[in-house]
């Protein structure tokens, strides 16, 4: 494994958290976020993920050092997968390691957002009637506009 | 040359995922004007342009073999 | 497994984490509190803890039933552990499952917190030249009253 | 009768881990008071009393068979 990475198989996150544990570490967070079933009244039947994959490592590198600049003797761990994920898969990983809680949890929360924002990373929800680039406004006009 | 990639959504709207340019010596908003000259549809969203895997700047030049790629609003996590 | 449990065996996190898993589920945080080899520049050697069982496996639940009212759609598993434990061995771990990010990572450090405040649980600290309960007074002289 | 325990550096204190008392019909502060009377040292720090694993407040009264616990400040996680 690398400590950011773009992976096309399943994902286990308890190697990411061994990865980030160290002697100085009192605590590690992982987060997991997973294909939820409902949003918004509508049900998922599966997700599509795709990347840049050579800029997403990059920029997922460039969380973890954002991170362990910010939180001094934090380590961190970040993968997402790509492809198709039926409910519950993983789709992404975040752990975590540092010597006091507050900053695991602080710093976990913050790689999340910045994930959100700037790694090059798509997904695709797919319905029982149709599917949708999520994000992308062409295809997902707001309802204010209808 | 400059070698385009086109992601997620824009891609459907390009057509193609991959195609290379003459556009050495372009700025990066030069090529935003060329880009949705041949795609008009691309205009409909943001879109962020990264050359060689980092985001640009418009003012940003194009070399020889950069890799431009067009960038919709992401959704990872 | 129990969904709130003191155990004396070595704790396996993705169990927990696997326990809160469902469909809605988004999101979940796994925190796993360890045995730090240094505080404040003193080197732990190893810790011991101990617990009123029955009070503390009561007091888990209570929290987990504090937050599952807190903040809707979660589910909550805790387990910590007693006994002798090694530098970097889990005492605690904590799972929480969410259908979004926010109230699985809320929901996760309060969790810590009230278990610092409520549960019967007692940790001895053992150095190369002593030991110590942690947070009995008795022991512990303050500083300034030197 | 109420049966007694004593934790961590309490159990220190008193030198023995468990004990069977004749405090029925008592408050949880007489209990207090009682146990302080026998082990001076227990007054040291922050207890807290719990009777039948919930905490207890000092006007609560003792049941026969109930069991006390002394509790001093918790230290998990």
């Amino acid at each position: 494994m690398k400590a950011f990475e773009i992976v096309s198989e399943p994902i286990n996150p308890q190697r990411y958290a061994d990865y980030v544990l160290r002697p100085e570490a009192g605590a590690v967070t992982l987060f997991t976020g997973h294909v939820r079933e409902w949003t918004k009244g509508i049900r998922t039947l599966y997700l599509a993920y795709e990347a840049y994959i050579p800029m997403a490592e990059k920029k997922l590198a460039q969380i973890g050092q954002e991170i362990e600049e910010k939180w001094e003797g934090t380590r961190v761990a970040i993968a997402h997968r790509i492809g198709e994920l039926a409910i519950s898969d993983i789709a992404v990983v975040i752990a975590v390691s540092s010597p006091h809680r507050k900053s695991a949890y602080e710093a976990n929360e913050y790689a999340i957002e910045r994930i959100k924002e700037i790694v090059p990373i798509w997904k695709k929800e797919i319905w029982e009637d149709g599917e949708e680039w999520i994000g992308h406004q062409k295809k997902k006009p707001k309802e204010e506009l209808l | 040359m400059i070698e385009l990639h086109y992601f997620a959504g824009l891609r459907e709207v390009t057509g193609i995922a991959q195609e290379t340019v003459d556009l050495t010596g372009r700025t990066v908003e030069e090529l935003w004007q060329w880009a949705t000259a041949k795609y008009p549809d691309l205009q409909s969203g943001s879109v962020r342009i990264a050359v060689n895997e980092e985001y640009a700047l418009p003012a940003d030049v194009l070399n020889d073999g950069d890799v431009a790629a067009f960038i919709p609003p992401v959704s990872g996590g």
